[in-house]
């Protein structure tokens, strides 16, 4: 526990240190990830590693175009990114998030929640098919992986009998990697590929069939805040499968565990991106099918973890 | 059964006099003439006892020469090898015709499209709709008549092309005219119910440029291969060499054995670039992009190839009438096995990965189903043919340029879904380059171009098929006198094939309709045919 | 006089001068929204004075039964004051809402409708506020016969009379099972009386002597309680009453009647069962009942095409949520306390979270059909361009339903959630049990975008002669109060929980662990730290509902300044539709393909709910409808009454509040000297 | 599922980078690369061959009067098939290996308008080329008597004299109806050549 002494000094760096993370590592992360893995696949150079900031800067300034007068389309992309930064701010990046006493497991999923919510929210207020086709398929799909991220985090939870996070990322993996921390890591890593969207689960926003899904009527500084949002919850989901799934580095003194909470943050990357790269997109009902599946097997991780295991 | 024996059975059953018999017709071609009202009974004598195939009906505006509009039908026997042309004139003052449609499915857009053309009504026939000329095209004005000028402008009228509503309870999504996977304008309107398609709607020709017209109005016949060139985006040696082989048949014209060779060549270096192409499409659609990018890789040096052979990376500009423009010296023979070699290696490796990859089958395998019968009742051509079972090739079954004296054997799967439609492609690709290997081996030395003296004579049907990467090209061209064809019918692989994608989509799920229609490799702009405005006239073009 | 019996008389007589005035419809309302707010303050004094001097006794004379000398104890303790709560909040709301929403029916003349909902609110109060076993069946059964005359309200359209009949039966099957269990208690009670203090020990004396008596007994109340407050098996009446009922009733029984079920099983399972193995037993059934009901009920709600009908599936679905977290209360409070008692608060909140969104959602419903005639999902849309008020309340009320962190329904499903975990260490069943409730959470928020998304969201489609007005001010103000309340006990649940700990705490015997070690000791008792079992860890859970919330309203201002940041221009563009141009109805994306893919897959788990078709004969009919054997002779009667007043030159107005307020004199002299 | 992802990546792997940064480094075209035609002003004679033989009939000839000839060549159209070069008798026209030809103002960039200065040609009256009629006279294919060569220049059959008849499909040229319309002004302003 030497990292964890928590006077509200240490809140306040972490509050500093946790938004840099989301905010500004995480659009680094995806230009590295698209530059040194997706494009050294393709066999090809690669946009340079600063591409998401061009990208964002450049929509920030472009024209707006709205298609439906209704408010929900720019209040929504403000909430997103909001529930994605309260979040950030909850969850354990190397060392103790500022919130952390102030929030626990399902306060974490309940905010990415609203994430998704926003999302959908923004799809099915354009009168666009694509719009609506794209909210629905975000819809279904939050409805298949939501449990397995909620059930792999229990597992977590109930290694460490306690739902906040610094008990779970010390606790879950003190003895080392027992059988149903393995088999929730597993599942923990599907359920990211589909939330943050990564083939093969990129269906809702799957340009080839609907445009982009519940974006297509979106422009501007709101598309920023969407595409700025979901760098930031990729950054969140990657920090929360290091910090509780992997062991190591949790109790090193403070300047080694974030060195060591980056370098786990940057391998969980690199993964994601291998398994982006070599799949194709499938479908709806083959996702949902799918899903079924890992929910049964982190279900057994669960009775595993009950058990002791 | 040969054409001669042929020709008499049209002759006793029908009464169908044959073409002028003169010594220029190319052996596995025969050309007769019905009258309207017997027309019906041969077409279905033909269709249903026969075993013929329909390729396509042409309507010429031949008043000048023989006062009368000429509607030709075109058929193909594959097992024989024979192709068959069934005139039927029709008197300019009661422009009508009884339609085949309903004997032959098939013939539904080409009967629309003669009413859009020459003003020909096909009598009965299910579903008028205007097809080739755009919505607000003046309703009386028939662009392929001789008196209308080439390249007018006419205002545009307000009539408005009905739509096909959607069924009860089902909701339109537009997959079209521009749309991410679709690298042409093409409108499909999918009824989706949920995520099911539950019918489609297609209405093409965007990009339709009018050739024809320029063919018999504009050009010279010389000119006409590099237009016929630029038809389609990715196959156009092909067009082009299926016209000088048409006029060749017409005018007699015996073209040297090098020729013959560099033209086989061509078409299948063409080949090649064409399927990998579609793979990374394909693969793209199907959000696999690493398939896009290494498939472009493994091509990039086929177009050096052909940059370093032709000039110009894809639109070679190597045919002629008469032979080739451009020849393979003996010392480029060696880079072009070395770069066979390399790209069989990497084909065979791709290859074997494919069928391993279970999420690239759960997209591929079941989805786009077109059954053997359907294929066979809408004369579905090339690997979309050959997908389902059906075996034809026109190297094989109307063999031209060097291909009779080449061994090779068709690629056919029946497993009538994107797989195998994926795999015949696959398989065709070694084939290639199996065959280059091959001619570049048996090339003979000597001109690649004889030289013509005299002009070609006017009033000569000639007739080619080509097999296309995505199926056979066939152009039908009736020469004229001054020095270019009275009519000239190219007609693309899609043309046939996109009138069985709208069946084909319907009980298909939304998120598989891009990956459906990919699998017929369309090329819109083939089915439109391209058009080059006349700058002598100044037009202003856009 | 007590608080409450004046509550209760301020009521009747409401009742009886909306009868006579049932003539002019306004009137009648306004009427019947002064005795409710009149009895709401009595009701609300007598709560608050509750919480500070704990359970209100007192004898009342009127039931002096001359049968073995009963003498019967008004007593309402501090869970008693948390429902009293509730009825007062639904009570309010539904009633100032059916001033105007009545205009719907206009063909029924109302002199069936106040009364009977004044009477149903008065049987509520019953309801809760007797410890006596034998008045609390008699106010049960009551309130059913009243409830089953607002449902058939308007009895001409068919479904609305075979609603009522199906409800009528459902529930007095089930009181006569509870009368049943309450004969078994009374013969093996010592002491022959009907207090619950008695049946306490009666209870506790058979569960050791006789213990598949006492079974049978906890079985029978289970059963009658779970269809009054429609648990999966029993609450098949609910989307066929719901729906057909006018929009107020619904409100309000969906508001009320559902809850008082929770009361009745909290009060026999907790109240009257001494904690014990059985108990655990017990406990669990009630937790895997409200588990199934929560699955089930949400499932086939998000296949449902009716606005109404997708409601009251939902009504199914968040008891569920009720019966688990009670379930834990109840199995787990001789295992572990802290964690029972918690459990139970979280139940218990629910409960009045519940009460407050799902009232709010019905009421939402009939402004929409007050204002478009239809609660078809498919026929209307884009409602927030004409309707702004009733939008952005049913927005709250669907988001808090849903579980969005600030609103009040996450507070409550996070309690249930983390409780459910932590007894899942020691029961291992319960945390299965809240998984299934994490996952259909989710699809309770599915069913509820498409709910948003086709009636409110997209472009304005409504009928041609629709008036593109806001529904009439008296109905935005309840909608409007109740949002408020979600949104209020969202963001500062603390002193809610306090009551509901007072009411827990009241019931549970033993030493119950004090509200502190449960919740946490932070500054202004903001941050809720959940003590865990072993107090090595210390807190297990945490959710600080004020800090939380102005982060995130610091951070919706960060991302607004972010987006202002490149100053972009905006511009209006129609839809892109790849270049072609579409008709609205061409591209309409309707409701039931909308999650098609996954209903097809899941939704098969549970068919269209088997409706038993009601096949009276006809004498039975004939007195089963009240419409011949009250309502019309008494309409007979009150319009004599006033035409003779007419007769005597128009003051007809002014005779009827005389005759009004003479009927008061005498019904007060009556008490006042029974009383004495 | 695993072995053939593995295989795949590994072919990916194997091929190494492959893109050029474009704009950076320029990627030469092959030496046989038929890019942007070329006319040397000189050579030209004004035959009028490339414009008979142009698929997509972009040169336009007009002789502004008797001694000038002006051949207008919109190359935005130019569809690079090199049949000009090869018809070309005085290989006036070379296929360069410049291929970037995009730019916002196509019309005016790649408006290419040559003058040739003609002598007037005794018989049909209209004007031929020579640099100087003597020294230019001795070149092949002007002489009269030479005629069976195909050498008469003459664009215009109808006005040559019956009797000579030259018919091959190469250097046929059909009658150009528009000679005598003005210049439009925009091609009006004289480019000389590069």
């Amino acid at each position: 526990m030497a990292g964890y002494e928590s006077g509200l000094k240490v809140t306040q760096m972490t509050l500093a240190l946790n938004l840099v993370i989301a905010l500004l590592l995480g659009p680094l992360m995806a230009g590295v990830v698209r530059k040194f893995v997706r494009a050294r696949l393709h066999s090809r150079q690669g946009p340079p590693v600063l591409q998401p900031f061009y990208d964002i800067c450049k929509l920030l300034g472009k024209e707006d175009l709205r298609s439906s007068s209704s408010p929900i389309v720019d209040f929504a992309p403000i909430v997103v990114m909001a529930a994605t930064i309260t979040a950030a701010l909850l969850t354990p990046m190397g060392m103790r998030s500022p919130l952390a006493g102030h929030g626990d497991l399902i306060v974490f999923v309940n905010l990415v929640t609203i994430a998704v919510v926003g999302t959908v929210m923004v799809g099915l207020s354009s009168a666009s098919p694509y719009s609506l086709i794209g909210a629905a398929r975000e819809i279904m799909m939050h409805i298949m992986v939501e449990p397995v991220l909620v059930i792999c985090l229990i597992v977590a939870a109930v290694k460490a009998q306690s739902l906040l996070f610094w008990h779970m990322a010390e606790g879950a993996t003190a003895g080392g990697m027992s059988i149903s921390m393995v088999i929730a890591t597993i599942a923990m890593l599907m359920a990211m590929q589909a939330q943050i969207g990564k083939q093969p689960f990129d269906i809702a926003e799957a340009e080839t069939e609907v445009m982009g899904g519940a974006f297509v009527e979106l422009s501007g500084p709101r598309l920023a805040l969407f595409q700025w949002a979901s760098f930031a919850r990729q950054i969140v989901y990657a920090s929360m499968l290091a910090a509780i799934f992997i062991p190591w580095g949790i109790d090193l003194a403070p300047p080694w565990n974030l060195g060591a909470h980056l370098l786990k943050l940057l391998g969980v990357y690199v993964l994601v991106g291998i398994v982006d790269v070599v799949h194709p997109r499938i479908r709806v009902e083959q996702a949902i099918k799918f899903f079924v599946i890992i929910i049964v097997l982190s279900l057994i991780g669960l009775g595993l973890a009950i058990g002791g295991y | 059964m040969t054409t001669q024996e042929l020709a008499t059975q049209l002759q006793e059953r029908f009464d169908a006099e044959q073409g002028e018999p003169d010594g220029l017709a190319s052996p596995g071609w025969l050309s007769v003439t019905v009258c309207s009202d017997r027309l019906l009974d041969a077409i279905r004598w033909l269709w249903e006892d026969a075993g013929y195939r329909f390729l396509i009906s042409a309507g010429s505006d031949l008043r000048r020469e023989r006062g009368k509009y000429l509607v030709t039908n075109l058929f193909a026997q594959d097992e024989h090898g024979i192709y068959l042309a069934v005139h039927t004139e029709v008197d300019p003052e009661q422009p009508s015709i009884p339609s085949i449609t309903p004997i032959v499915p098939a013939a539904n857009w080409t009967e629309r499209e003669l009413r859009d053309m020459i003003g020909v009504v096909p009598e009965g026939h299910p579903d008028p709709r205007r097809l080739v000329l755009a919505d607000d095209w003046p309703e009386d004005l028939y662009p392929l008549r001789w008196d209308v000028e080439h390249g007018i402008k006419p205002p545009p009228s307000d009539c408005q092309v009905p739509r096909e509503p959607p069924p009860e309870g089902s909701s339109v999504v537009p997959l079209g005219p521009y749309f991410p996977s679709l690298e042409e304008p093409a409108y499909f309107r999918l009824f989706v119910e949920g995520e099911e398609v539950v019918g489609a709607d297609y209405r093409g020709f965007y990009n339709h440029r009018g050739i024809e017209k320029m063919g018999c109005s504009v050009l010279t016949y010389n000119q006409i291969p590099f237009i016929a060139e630029r038809i389609c985006g990715i196959c156009g040696c092909v067009h082009s060499t299926a016209y000088c082989q048409a006029v060749e048949r017409a005018a007699g014209i015996e073209i040297p054995e090098r020729a013959k060779y560099i033209r086989t060549i061509m078409l299948e270096l063409e080949r090649m670039q064409s399927h990998l192409l579609w793979l990374g499409i394909a693969g793209h659609i199907v959000g696999f992009d690493t398939v896009l990018m290494q498939t472009w890789r493994m091509r990039e040096p086929i177009m050096w190839l052909s940059e370093k052979l032709s000039g110009n990376r894809r639109v070679y500009g190597g045919n002629i009438i008469g032979g080739v423009r451009l020849d393979i010296p003996t010392e480029v023979h060696q880079d072009v096995l070395d770069m066979l070699d390399k790209l069989e290696t990497e084909w065979k490796a791709l290859y074997k990965s494919i069928p391993g990859d279970t999420s690239l089958m759960a997209r591929l395998r079941g989805t786009g189903v077109l059954p053997h019968e359907l294929a066979v009742e809408r004369c579905v051509v090339g690997p979309t043919a050959r997908g389902s079972g059906v075996a034809i090739d026109t190297r094989l079954d109307h063999p031209y340029a060097a291909y009779d004296r080449l061994e090779f054997e068709k690629c056919v799967h029946d497993g009538c879904d994107n797989l195998s439609r994926t795999l015949v492609r696959l398989d065709e690709t070694l084939v290639s380059i199996g065959l280059i290997r091959q001619a570049l081996q048996q090339m003979p030395d000597g001109p690649i171009l004889t030289q013509i003296d005299e002009d070609i004579p006017g009033g000569f049907e000639g007739f080619s098929g080509v097999e296309a990467p995505r199926g056979e090209v066939v152009h039908w061209v009736l020469t004229g006198d001054e020095n270019r064809p009275t009519r000239w019918r190219p007609r693309a692989p899609t043309y046939a094939n996109l009138q069985v994608v709208p069946p084909m989509l319907k009980g298909s799920q939304l998120a598989d309709a891009p990956i459906n229609i990919a699998s017929f490799d369309p090329c819109f702009s083939c089915t439109d045919r391209m058009e080059v405005v006349d700058m002598r006239t100044d037009d202003e073009y856009d | 006089m007590d608080p409450l019996t004046t509550a209760v008389v301020v009521l009747l007589t409401g009742a009886l001068l909306t009868a006579f005035l049932s003539r002019h419809r306004l009137m009648a309302g306004y009427v019947a929204l002064a005795s409710v707010i009149l009895a709401s303050i009595s009701l609300l004094r007598l709560s608050l004075w509750i919480f500070s001097h704990g359970p209100f006794e007192t004898v009342v004379p009127l039931l002096r039964l001359p049968v073995s000398g009963l003498r019967v104890h008004l007593i309402v303790d501090q869970l008693s004051a948390v429902f009293l709560f509730i009825i007062v909040l639904v009570a309010v709301s539904t009633t100032w809402f059916s001033l105007r929403a009545m205009e719907l029916c206009k063909a029924r003349s109302l002199i069936r409708f106040y009364p009977a909902l004044l009477l149903f609110f008065a049987t509520t109060l019953g309801v809760v506020a007797f410890q006596n076993m034998l008045v609390f069946l008699l106010f049960w059964e009551l309130m059913t016969l009243t409830s089953y005359l607002l449902i058939a309200f308007e009895t001409e359209k068919p479904q609305a009379a075979r609603a009522g009949l199906l409800y009528f039966v459902a529930a007095t099957v089930a009181t006569s099972l509870m009368v049943i269990a309450t004969t078994i208690l009374y013969a093996h009670n010592p002491s022959h009386t009907f207090e619950f203090s008695q049946l306490r020990d009666t209870l506790g004396t058979l569960t050791t002597t006789k213990p598949v008596l006492a079974n049978i007994v906890l079985a029978l109340f289970l059963v009658g309680f779970g269809t009054k407050a429609g648990i999966l098996p029993f609450g098949f009446w609910i989307p066929v009453a719901y729906p057909a009922a006018p929009t107020v009733t619904s409100a309000a029984m969906a508001g009320i009647v559902t809850k008082l079920g929770v009361y009745g099983t909290v009060r026999v399972f907790l109240d009257l069962l001494p904690p014990s193995e059985l108990s655990l037993v017990w406990g669990s059934i009630i937790a895997l009942l409200g588990t199934a009901s929560i699955v089930v009920g949400t499932l086939t709600a998000l296949q449902q095409t009716e606005a109404k009908r997708l409601l009251s599936f939902h009504v199914i679905g968040q008891i569920g949520y009720m019966w688990l977290g009670v379930g834990i209360g109840v199995a787990m409070y001789h295992l572990h306390p802290a964690i029972a008692v918690l459990g139970l608060m979280g139940g218990l909140f629910h409960v009045v979270n519940n009460a407050s969104y799902k009232s709010l959602l019905f009421l939402n419903a009939g402004a929409v059909e007050y204002r478009t005639g239809t609660t078809e999902l498919d026929r209307v849309g884009g409602l927030m361009h004409i309707m702004p008020v009733t939008t952005v309340s049913a927005i709250i009320a669907s988001l808090s339903i849903a579980g969005v962190p600030p609103l009040s329904g996450f507070t409550s499903k996070w309690l249930i959630f983390e409780r459910s975990i932590m007894a899942g260490l020691y029961v291992p069943v319960f945390i299965f049990l809240g998984l299934v409730a994490v996952f259909i959470s989710a699809v309770t928020l599915a069913s509820f975008m498409k709910f948003l998304a086709t009636l409110f969201l997209g472009d304005l489609h409504v009928g041609e002669q629709v008036a593109h007005r806001e529904v009439p001010v008296s109905m935005t103000i309840p909608q409007t109060l109740l949002a408020i309340v979600c949104v209020v006990f969202g963001v500062a649940p603390v002193p809610v929980l306090w009551y509901l700990y007072r009411g827990a705490a009241e019931i549970l015997p033993g030493m119950v662990p004090s509200f502190n070690s449960l919740v946490g000791t932070s500054p202004f008792r903001v941050n809720l730290t959940l003590l865990g079992s072993n107090s090595a860890i210390g807190a297990t859970g945490a959710w600080d509902p004020l800090l939380v919330t102005a982060v995130f309203v610091g951070a919706m201002l960060f991302a607004y300044g972010i987006s202002r940041l490149g100053g972009a221009r905006t511009r209006k563009v129609p839809i892109w539709l790849c270049g072609e141009e579409h008709s609205y109805q061409e591209i309409m994306y309707s409701s039931h393909s909308f999650l098609q893919p996954f209903n097809r897959y899941f939704c098969r788990l549970y068919p269209e709910l088997p409706v038993p078709k009601m096949r009276m004969p006809g004498l039975l009919l004939k007195l089963l409808n009240p419409d011949t054997w009250i309502t019309y002779p008494a309409e007979r009667l009150a319009e004599r009454l006033a035409r003779a007043q007419t007769q005597a030159g128009g003051r007809a107005l002014v005779v009827y509040l005389l005759w009004a307020v003479a009927l008061v004199v005498i019904v007060g002299l009556v008490l006042l000297f029974a009383h004495t | 599922m695993l072995l053939s992802k593995l295989r795949q990546a590994l072919i990916c792997l194997l091929a190494g980078k492959v893109t050029l940064s474009y704009p950076a480094k320029p990627r030469p075209p092959e030496e046989g690369f038929r890019g942007y035609p070329e006319v040397d002003v000189n050579k030209c004679i004004g035959c009028g061959a490339c414009a008979a033989v142009c698929p997509a009939r972009l040169i336009k000839i007009e002789d502004v009067d008797q001694t000038t000839r002006r051949m207008t060549r919109l190359l935005e159209r130019c569809v690079f098939c090199g049949r000009c070069a090869e018809v070309c008798p005085e290989d006036a026209i070379t296929m360069s290996k410049q291929f970037e030809l995009t730019s916002d103002q196509a019309r005016q960039d790649l408006t290419h308008v040559c003058e040739v200065f003609m002598a007037t040609c005794k018989r049909c009256g209209r004007c031929y080329e020579p640099a100087t009629p003597l020294d230019r006279i001795m070149e092949p294919g002007f002489r009269h008597d030479q005629i069976d060569r195909g050498g008469d220049r003459c664009p215009y059959p109808e006005l040559r004299a019956p009797d000579s008849e030259s018919p091959s499909t190469d250097e046929h040229d059909e009658h150009d109806e528009h000679l005598d319309e003005p210049v439009s002004a925009q091609v009006a302003q004289v480019v000389e050549a590069k």
